[in-house]
């Protein structure tokens, strides 16, 4: 495969592995969003086959467009899941007073018998 | 439908739900009164309804641009079978008249276009789009209640997913790189990069209940509110399955293989987690991976036959998890086990018309589970939305002549012997290995077994 | 349990990059959009020509996506107890300058949101860009007095009812060609009037993007530092 | 082009070195700096639309949220039982230099025993304070150090007696011992002079333990919390000032 996106699947595997070795929430947000990073960088790498913007050009020499506004869509889609997640956690930590993920799902145990 | 009248041809007719649900979801969170409820269901059965009479098999582009530059969608029986019971389970869901705030009822809406989008949906990222907004809503959902162990579960579920979507989108990329469409329709044809295959199987996998890939279910269904649970067991499970089903036949002969395998460790997996269990809800959420797994396998014989499976599941599973009384209990207890004149019969016949052995053996472990559904706490009570789902539980019934009649007598014995066998034997329970990291750590190995079985060194 | 995830999750990550490191993929280089979209669809930028047109359908969804992320974080922020505030910056010069820069980013978010189908940019940066003005607004003057306007203006109400405009944009636009999707006229490249309804969609949702950033910082911002 | 492979190369070694980093602030900069060079990425590979929606979205208001959301300054939970003015000043005082010494934020929730120590072992407060004394079968969580040298008083017989026969007050305790419910029950010196002066009581307690200790229960899955205090009171302690905070509340 080409160098470049191998370097963005490496950044892929190097953000799940910061997702499951951390043990705090903040920091796993952290980790899906280098993640969502590759994912866009990849994207883009694909879509540089031609040297110029896609405006008022020929296609001949041109970027792809198509995988430039799917990837706008995946960012902004990263950003709501980023939102949402974020308020998940600050309502969990107002109630368990932790965002380390070990030591709230003792608590949460706990609380449930 | 073939005769336009105005500019509603069968194009805009097929789109027409989707923009109604979204306008009714809009227009409910500027009102509190129930009679709103009334106007979503009779509005969306009618669109919905007509689409599922009329529309004939088709294949459009959203908005009447070439295949090459717009949105493909299609129509055909499978998308028949989920958009049916997607209405089933929704506007029953929507009978019970819960006490809910406004926004809860407009996502609800919101989540009736977004799957009827991703049933008609024919173009991998329009897939994503869709597959995404109904995992955002269903978070919501999970996490909705007083209990703070919900939005855990909720978080669990949100973290895994989105992980599991971005190796959905890397997939399609590498798809795109080596074929420049996104359209399944001409996926056909190229000459696709088995590598990007594996990404996306992978990540559907993980967001269709398979034991373990989706660590997140048994939290998300077992903690949830009860309508919350009949909603994600009975249309956003039918998810994955539909999206697998879609590109099953692009898939090169080793990764099929792979489904096979993956779909028969996720049903004996699940069955002999459910065993053990005491708590209701427990118990149907690892018999959700377990049937997820059964549909995986009947997918194998046809992709139509695994359709009809994902319908009868959806509504016995939705049936199940309403928890109303004994009737409806039994009656999805014996349907999930596979009573000759109940749906889960006629949904196992494909099976057994090929591997008979198999069958039985699925029966046998499924009502040795479903023997514990039934606890001291049930009482005799019915409720009018439990209609709709008995009746497409019973309407299967009409499918004697296609499917043909085999093996009763095998199957009631083996029911029987399932029944007494779960009633009287007491089986460990496992604890559930299933937190946020677990998971993680099971669909990173299941990605590397995929990638490992389409490398060509 | 958790190390042998770990070692797990490490092991195949390796053995996918490895694998991934001999997949071989022959590019197909694909560019299947024509010259600058002239008989299709009038706007310069192609970018914003197919999220805007050729690709509504996913747009719509996009759009739907945003506004439940802000319906989601009203609806659980408002289950938490603490309570925080942003701080007005106490020097006038500071707060003066702070204000001139508020002022000047969301006049250029909103240049980026209109212009988006001539230039690059669009609703959606132009949307955050403007948002972003506003939390800078915020560290001028301090929460309370900028996050009134959020009470005062109802932004969440005017927020939702731009997804039916939208919808009535998609099922009204187009009448004569039969479909839903495309938008009425077409224009000419460059012009500012072009692009079928590009205006008109920048605008709307460059609007919701904006309220919505301003919604969900709102939220936050009452919960500081709660984590 | 030689250099987006630079980039990307850095891009590796950043997300890389975020692993071995515990400090949030710094991963929430290091991140940002990520997204940067990402951005740049896409300018030079001239996609102007991605770049602006990642600098915009991705970039500036994502850290917004973070900045926002995150706290600078660690909080200490205490759920707070009111026994008697004295012992209760000398606590907060203890636990607010505590969190002097410590840069922690002190948050305190006012409740009765029961209560409190539920919330403790369901993980709603982590430190427990109000005249909890460190002997054995008192409580079942970790109890600190004792900082404050008291008596036990038994009431009845001694064996099968309980920490204030399992009531919330010793009013109520004594009031079920004068019925008889209770065959015998313990307490504390302070809560037995407070409602001695208050309410003229007329029970004796037949025997009396020395050299009991008072001190703070905390919760069970945070060794390191235990540790830090014990290392706290051992350090003031030393110092005699320790003594001073005593003298100045109880007499």
């Amino acid at each position: 495969m080409e160098l470049n996106l191998f370097l963005s699947i490496t950044i892929f595997g190097i953000g799940i592995v910061i997702m499951v070795l951390k043990r705090d929430l903040m920091i796993k947000l952290i980790g899906l969003g280098i993640v969502e990073t590759a994912v866009t960088l990849s994207f883009v790498i694909v879509s540089h086959n031609g040297p110029l913007p896609p405006i008022l050009t020929l296609p001949i020499d041109r970027v792809d467009p198509l995988p430039q506004a799917m990837i706008i869509t995946s960012i902004v889609v990263g950003f709501a899941v980023l939102s949402l997640s974020l308020v998940f956690v600050v309502y969990l930590s107002s109630v368990y007073h932790t965002t380390d993920s070990y030591k709230l799902q003792k608590r949460i145990k706990k609380d449930e018998q | 439908m073939n005769s336009d009248l105005f500019w509603l041809n069968g194009h805009n007719m097929l789109l027409l739900p989707i923009l109604i649900a979204v306008i009714l979801g809009t227009l409910r969170l500027f009102t509190k009164n129930r009679w709103m409820n009334w106007i979503e269901l009779l509005s969306m059965a009618f669109f919905t309804v007509i689409v599922l009479f009329f529309q004939r098999p088709a294949i459009f582009v959203v908005g009447g641009w070439s295949s090459a530059i717009g949105v493909e969608v299609k129509y055909d029986s499978i998308s028949f079978w989920f958009i049916f019971s997607l209405l089933i389970v929704w506007s029953s869901v929507k009978m019970r008249f819960e006490k809910w705030e406004p926004s809860i009822e407009s996502m609800l809406d919101y989540l009736f276009a977004s799957m009827y989008a991703l049933f008609i949906s024919n173009d991998l990222f329009n897939i994503y789009v869709t597959i995404e907004l109904t995992s955002l809503i269903s978070f919501l959902l999970v996490g909705h209640g007083k209990k703070p162990s919900r939005v855990w579960a909720a978080l669990k579920y949100m973290l895994l997913s989105a992980v599991a979507l971005n190796t959905y989108l890397f997939g399609t990329l590498i798809v795109y790189y080596g074929t420049g469409v996104l359209a399944l329709g001409a996926l056909k044809l190229e000459k696709i990069p088995e590598f990007g295959l594996a990404l996306i199987l992978t990540a559907l996998l993980v967001k269709s209940g398979i034991l373990g890939l989706s660590a997140w279910i048994v939290d998300a269904y077992s903690k949830s509110e009860t309508p919350v649970s009949m909603v994600l067991s009975g249309i956003v499970v039918n998810a994955g399955i539909f999206a697998i089903i879609r590109i099953y036949d692009i898939l090169p002969s080793n990764l099929k293989t792979l489904v096979l395998v993956i779909g028969i460790i996720s049903t004996f997996g699940g069955a002999i987690y459910a065993f053990g269990e005491k708590n209701f809800k427990r118990i149907l959420a690892f018999s959700t991976t377990s049937q997820m797994g059964i549909s995986l396998i009947v997918l194998g014989v046809s992709p139509i036959a695994a359709a009809i499976y994902a319908f009868f599941h959806s509504n016995t599973k939705a049936l199940l998890f309403s928890k109303n009384g004994k009737i409806s209990t039994t009656i999805g207890a014996l349907s999930l086990a596979g009573m000759p004149p109940l749906a889960g019969y006629f949904a196992k016949i494909a099976i057994g018309e090929s591997h008979p052995m198999v069958s039985i053996l699925i029966t046998f472990v499924t009502s040795v589970y479903v023997a514990n559904l039934f606890g001291p706490d049930l009482k005799w009570k019915f409720s009018p939305f439990e209609i709709p789902l008995e009746f497409a539980i019973l309407s299967l019934m009409f499918l004697i002549p296609f499917g043909g009649v085999m093996y009763t007598t095998e199957i009631l014995a083996t029911i029987a012997i399932g029944i007494l066998v779960g009633k009287r034997i007491s089986f460990p329970n496992f604890g559930d290995p299933f937190e946020l990291e677990e998971g993680l750590a099971y669909q990173m190995a299941f990605l590397a077994i995929a990638a490992l079985t389409v490398v060509k060194w | 349990m958790k190390k042998i995830s770990l070692f797990v999750t490490i092991t195949s990550v390796a053995i996918v990059l490895t694998v991934s490191a001999f997949v071989a993929i022959i590019p197909h280089n694909a560019n299947h959009y024509p010259l600058v979209t002239e008989l299709y669809d009038g706007s310069a930028n192609i970018v914003s020509a197919i999220y805007l047109d050729f690709r509504f359908y996913d747009t719509l969804f996009e759009v739907l996506i945003f506004s439940i992320a802000i319906t989601g974080v009203s609806m659980y922020a408002n289950r938490v107890k603490e309570s925080g505030k942003i701080l007005a910056a106490n020097s006038p010069l500071i707060k003066f300058d702070l204000l001139f820069l508020g002022m000047v980013i969301i006049l250029w978010g909103l240049y980026t949101a209109l212009i988006g189908h001539l230039q690059p940019g669009g609703a959606f940066s132009g949307g955050a860009i403007t948002a972003s003005g506003i939390v800078v607004l915020t560290m001028a003057m301090g929460s309370e007095k900028i996050h009134k306007g959020v009470e005062r203006f109802k932004l969440e109400w005017i927020e939702n009812s731009i997804l039916i405009i939208i919808v009535l944009y998609v099922i009204f636009a187009d009448i004569p060609s039969g479909f839903f999707f495309p938008g009425f006229s077409v224009g000419k490249i460059g012009d500012f009037f072009s692009g079928r309804g590009a205006l008109l969609l920048n605008s709307t949702i460059g609007f919701k993007v904006f309220v919505g950033g301003w919604l969900i910082f709102y939220e936050f911002s009452k919960r500081k530092e709660s984590v | 082009m030689a250099l987006v492979e630079t980039l990307i190369l850095a891009i590796v070694a950043l997300s890389a070195s975020i692993l071995f980093i515990k400090n949030r602030m710094t991963i929430i900069l290091m991140y940002a700096a990520l997204s940067t060079m990402a951005v740049v990425v896409f300018s030079i590979y001239s996609a102007p639309d991605v770049a602006l929606a990642e600098a915009s979205i991705g970039l500036v208001f994502t850290v917004f949220l973070y900045m926002v959301v995150l706290q600078h300054k660690g909080k200490l939970w205490v759920a707070f039982v009111k026994v008697s003015d004295s012992i209760d000043e000398l606590e907060i005082e203890l636990l607010s230099s505590y969190c002097e010494s410590h840069e922690l934020e002190l948050k305190i929730v006012e409740s009765n025993l029961e209560e409190a120590v539920k919330m403790l072992e369901r993980g709603r407060v982590e430190i427990v304070a109000g005249a909890l004394v460190n002997m054995k079968n008192s409580l079942d969580t970790r109890m600190t150090d004792g900082f404050l040298e008291t008596k036990i008083l038994y009431f009845g017989e001694r064996e099968s007696s309980k920490f204030l026969g399992g009531f919330t007050s010793f009013s109520k305790a004594s009031k079920a011992f004068k019925k008889g419910e209770i065959s015998g029950f313990y307490v504390d010196l302070f809560r037995y002079l407070h409602s001695a002066l208050k309410n003229h009581t007329d029970l004796v307690p037949e025997y009396e333990e020395r050299n009991i200790f008072y001190s703070f229960a905390t919760i069970d899955d945070e060794p390191e919390l235990l540790r830090s205090f014990n290392m706290y009171l051992s350090d003031i302690k030393k110092e005699g000032k320790l003594k001073k905070i005593v003298e100045r509340h109880v007499r």
